[in-house]
């Protein structure tokens, strides 16, 4: 084409980091059908292994935005990066996005109340110990009375999980299912109650926000295409699924994609518990309101904006 | 030793390294270490991809290494001879070369972003340190005589370094490039897990989330022979480089 | 020409003092030769360092055609007591090292040294490595660097100590023929008294450690033809014998 | 140099990279990177609490370095005096020393446990192979001729190691332990951020994740800190190991 | 007693053949002193290194008191033309290795060595390390190691190379009387006719490189009193000078 038509523009890309992960499916389907180009955009999925570097490369202004977690985006703005959500991903009902607490094979542990000074696999200060902590407290188990043991990274976890050296652990699907195959007893699940705990959030810094509001809308015009386009033909994807989502060879004929809902903001209940909790787990002095969290302007008006 | 020898005795001993794994594997019986079986056919299975993956992983080792060699050398052959130069380097080094490199991630990533130039920063600056700590250590061994027998042909600074200095650490400097070479790939390993997708760090962990064992050992396997063919080239440097030693 | 003026100098070795040369004075003129004798362990060695500018002197000074010296010059060869031959070059390199150092061309060195390493009997080694070469081989390699160099000024520290007699006797004769001819001032270590006696202008005797000049012979026949045949050597041989056992 | 000198080279340099690391920060602005007073304010506030974790990481360090010293140099020493030895060894230890510890932690620890065990283990495991190559470069390089003069004493087999092999290459085998202190606490770093609520690696990443980085960065200040004291102890050994090179 | 059985040498260098010795056939009565001498690099210290069992001649055999030479023997002590004496030892440690390596007490090691080392004018100089010595001196350290043993058979190889006349002198009476005493057989290896002859019951001449017999000859007045101001002394030095001539 014409230098003036083949040029995108600097507010038309965006770097956005993610974790291969089902979470963020949605992005990966947009790239493959080229979406994103098709709405004069360019995206550029990085992909990381771990929620820390994710953040430190948001931090350090090596990617504009990212899909994190509330607890996340909380401390992020603490360590002084100004960040704000734009929509929630995933999560919007307590369906979304499964996390189960599971016992070790083998283990005498089948109520919550067993896990009383157990040693129980957690990712300390983050949204993986909230939604630890809240599962506890539904299952009636003071979060205190456990003997939470950090290991950061969710293979580790499954494989101390599986070997026998955690009591129990928690964990998000594909490996809450993978562990509950290899003989890990599901003792609490986010999806049975009643209690929505995990929720998925696109953020973006500030800047990136003020600089590319456009962009960004385009942006969650697209994921809300891309989550059509699975919701009305779920096997075309199913290869890219089991392979961006890093499906687990065994899970692969199960395994179910989830359902993704279109873009909406958080609601303001979920975003105070998690600040309450924060608060309470002295990582914030205290709470952020709403608004510094959550910037209203950008999902677009006709989605289901509560 | 003959050259059949040695061949016979690699194949030998890389055998006995199978068998032991097959052991291990067999006696701990946990799907996190599979049996070598396992890694081969993974290995078969995912070559073409592998070998992209191993394509990028070499280039930023040597790369790396070869920067590191480049800056280290001379530097530690300076503080190595020269009291001053080593009591402001030293208490330097021995600050900077434990912390750990997670810390210089956020200095790596604003200044080099996410790509090959973050990553092989990180394996550059571990390095550095291992080969300037040896480099210096090898250069204050040099006997006096020998560098009195040069300096009094007339030799000058840095006819010194040339002839006498630099020559008299080789050995040391390669025995360094040997031990760096396997730091290295360590560090690879981790700086290829953070971001991006290319590299055997990254197939190695992507194995591990997929919790497909096979395709992670498989990963490791290519990495070790990587390692091994290194060495080798790093063998053959040394008896291109230093004849005397023959 | 060189001037030694009360000139001391002490070993300082983790604290412990060890006083090798005390007050020591000479003169020795342009073109002369001078013999450095005395017990093992009087600072001979010490000496020889001190003029070639490797050591410098705890008091008192050295000053070589009116310069003061304190680091090694170019005009000065010097043969130390253990040849100071570098391990990673061939006995070709080894004995160009100081024309090599000097910046002179290839082939010019090749005309130099040629003819020279066929007169030490060292034709056909230079390729070897100075482990590959016996005592008295890598002696000559020795001698043929510093002769190759032209020097105005030629220190030696027992050059001959480990040739056979003959090789010995023809290569005194060489010296002093060399002498002459390039007008070279001679600083020569000696434990041979016959040695002394046939080529020393001027004999330096010193006395055990710490070594100070016990006596300064004059011996104006030194090198001349048949000197070894006369009654003068043999009386000089006697005198300095008696010097050496007092 | 004088020991006093010395402090203030160390202050100095330290003031230096104070200095460097203020500069930088200001310079990159990203809170990831924190201002060194952050740092220190940390530093008081968390003290008792980060003195446990120095205990815990100092102990995995200070034991699997020791271990590692143990059973390398031995098997280093002997590779490095056996061709057929080596030829068996350099192979396995050039596979396995590339292959990514960290990827192995997880079956470490299932077989381990999540304690100070799997932790040492993956350190020693690094290190070993460090050590190991060093020792051996360091035993092929010594001269044969002192083996043969010791052998000519009458040594046998065990004296010549003890008498001959191992004080030749003890300098060495300390700038090996120089090395892989720097790995091991890199390592330990890793191994203690996997799984685990001890060490000073738990209280660095716990201050990452909660954004909290004075406290982090006081983690790294300690951490570095320990680096240091544990090199200034092994300059230390090497004074009172080595007294010939002082 | 010692028998040399067509016995020949060559060194093997990256492929390269160095023949050294060529068909050498000797016999020397137990208690008798053998002196080699010949031209630089004809092959003495390998011969030497051959008696030793430090190396194996590759054609031919060597027997001493009749049983076959392939490995050091105990009783054979041997000073090197380097001296072999190791930088980490002190003078004390290293005179006294010997002993220690054939488990003498403290004590029993004091009284052997105190007066030895004395008598070498060694005394005073215990704590050095050789680095800290003069060349001469380091020869006696080594001269009083060989001697510190009591063996049956003494190789020696140009022990006296670096010594002063005097001293030289006196060393070669000690050797003599410790030879009588101790029916010790010896072979020397020296460049000094006067040396060999005086010191020599066999006078084994070897010609120019590769070494091979020129002549042996009996010279039984060798060590007597006076034999130095004699006319058969003269004589044989004579012989001698002329078969190093042919
Ligand atoms: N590095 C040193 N530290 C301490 N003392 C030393 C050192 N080098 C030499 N000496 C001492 O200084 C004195 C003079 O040594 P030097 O080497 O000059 O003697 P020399 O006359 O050359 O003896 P030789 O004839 O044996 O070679 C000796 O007594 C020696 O022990
Ligand atoms: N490692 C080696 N490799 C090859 N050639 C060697 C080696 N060592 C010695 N030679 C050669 O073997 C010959 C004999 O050496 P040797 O050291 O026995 O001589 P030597 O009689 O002791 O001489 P010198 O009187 O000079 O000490 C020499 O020509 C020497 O060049
Ligand atoms: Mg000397
Ligand atoms: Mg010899």
């Amino acid at each position: 084409g014409s230098p003036a038509s083949s040029g995108s523009s600097q507010e038309e890309s965006l770097k956005l980091g993610l974790i291969p992960v089902e979470d963020n499916f949605p992005f990966f389907v947009a790239e493959k059908e080229g979406l994103f180009t098709k709405a004069g955009l360019k995206v550029e999925l990085v992909p990381f292994n771990s929620a820390r570097d994710r953040d430190l490369a948001l931090q350090s202004g090596s990617i504009d935005g990212e899909v994190a977690d509330i607890v996340a985006t909380a401390l992020l703005r603490k360590g002084g990066t100004p960040v704000k959500i734009v929509s929630l991903t995933m999560g919007a009902t307590p369906a979304e996005g499964r996390f189960a607490l599971l016992a070790r094979p083998g283990a005498d542990i089948s109520s919550p109340g067993q896990l009383k000074g157990r040693t129980v696999g957690i990712s300390e200060n983050t949204i993986i110990e909230y939604v630890a902590d809240g599962l506890l407290r539904e299952g009636g188990v003071d979060p205190g009375s456990v003997q939470k043991v950090a290991v950061p990274q969710i293979p580790e976890r499954l494989q101390l999980l599986l070997g026998g050296k955690l009591d129990a652990a928690l964990l998000p699907d594909p490996f809450a299912s993978l562990a509950a195959r290899k003989g890990a007893r599901v003792i609490l699940d986010d999806t049975k109650i009643n209690r929505n705990l995990s929720q998925v959030v696109l953020i973006f810094r500030e800047e990136a926000i003020k600089q590319k509001t456009p962009a960004i809308k385009k942006l969650l015009q697209v994921y809300a295409g891309a989550a059509s386009l699975i919701a009305r033909n779920p096997s075309a994807y199913r290869e890219l699924f089991i392979e961006k989502a890093r499906i687990p060879a065994e899970l692969r004929d199960t395994y179910l994609a989830p359902q993704y809902s279109p873009p909406q903001l958080p609601r303001q209940e979920e975003v105070a518990a998690v600040m309450d909790w924060m608060v309470a787990k002295k990582l914030l002095a205290a709470p952020y309101k709403y608004e510094e969290l959550v910037d209203p302007d950008l999902v677009n008006p006709g989605g289901n904006n509560r | 030793m003959p050259f059949k020898h040695k061949i016979v005795a690699y194949l030998g001993s890389i055998l006995f390294l199978f068998g032991c794994w097959w052991l291990l594997a067999r006696g701990i019986n946990n799907p996190g270490l599979p049996e070598p079986r396992l890694a081969l056919q993974g290995l078969a299975r995912f070559w073409p991809e592998l070998a992209r993956h191993l394509y990028f992983s070499v280039y930023r080792v040597v790369v790396s290494l070869a920067l590191a060699l480049l800056l280290a050398v001379p530097l530690g052959l300076w503080a190595g001879r020269n009291r001053a130069v080593d009591s402001f380097l030293a208490p330097m080094v021995y600050l900077l070369y434990p912390v750990p490199k997670v810390a210089l991630l956020p200095v790596a990533m604003v200044l080099l972003g996410i790509g090959d130039g973050a990553k092989m920063l990180i394996i550059f600056l571990v390095i550095f340190n291992q080969i300037l700590i040896t480099t210096r250590d090898a250069a204050r061994k040099i006997p006096d005589q020998l560098l009195l027998s040069v300096a009094s042909l007339g030799a000058g600074k840095a006819s010194l370094f040339r002839q006498v200095i630099l020559p008299a650490c080789l050995p040391d400097i390669i025995t360094a490039s040997r031990v760096s070479l396997g730091s290295a790939i360590s560090v690879l390993f981790l700086s290829e897990t953070i971001a991006g997708n290319s590299g055997l760090g990254y197939f190695i962990l992507d194995g591990l989330f997929r919790a497909d064992y096979g395709a992670m050992f498989a990963g490791i396997l290519t990495m070790a022979g990587m390692g091994l063919v290194l060495y080798i080239l790093l063998h053959l440097f040394e008896y291109l480089l230093c004849p005397w030693e023959r | 020409m060189i001037r030694v003026t009360g000139v001391s100098y002490t070993y300082i070795n983790n604290g412990a003092r060890v006083s090798a040369l005390e007050d020591i004075n000479l003169t020795i003129p342009a073109g002369q030769a001078c013999v450095l004798i005395g017990p093992s362990g009087c600072g001979k060695t010490t000496l020889l360092y001190l003029l070639a500018g490797l050591l410098k002197p705890t008091r008192g000074e050295i000053r070589i055609n009116g310069a003061r010296v304190t680091r090694p010059r170019r005009q000065t060869a010097i043969i130390l007591q253990d040849y100071g031959l570098l391990p990673w070059k061939t006995v070709w390199k080894n004995a160009a090292l100081g024309l090599a150092l000097r910046g002179c061309s290839r082939q010019r060195q090749q005309e130099i040294l040629e003819p020279l390493l066929a007169a030490l009997g060292l034709s056909g080694l230079e390729k070897r490595y100075p482990a590959q070469l016996s005592g008295g081989q890598k002696q000559r390699v020795a001698i043929a660097r510093a002769l190759s160099l032209e020097p105005d000024t030629l220190l030696m520290d027992e050059p001959f100590s480990a040739l056979d007699a003959l090789t010995r006797e023809g290569l005194q004769q060489t010296l002093v023929d060399i002498r002459r001819q390039r007008c070279l001032t001679t600083v020569l270590v000696t434990h041979n008294i016959e040695e002394a006696v046939f080529l020393g202008q001027q004999i330096v005797v010193l006395t055990a450690a710490p070594g100070r000049l016990k006596a300064v012979l004059e011996n104006p026949e030194a090198g001349t033809p048949d000197y070894r045949f006369s009654e003068t050597f043999h009386r000089n041989c006697s005198r300095v014998r008696q010097l050496l056992q007092k």
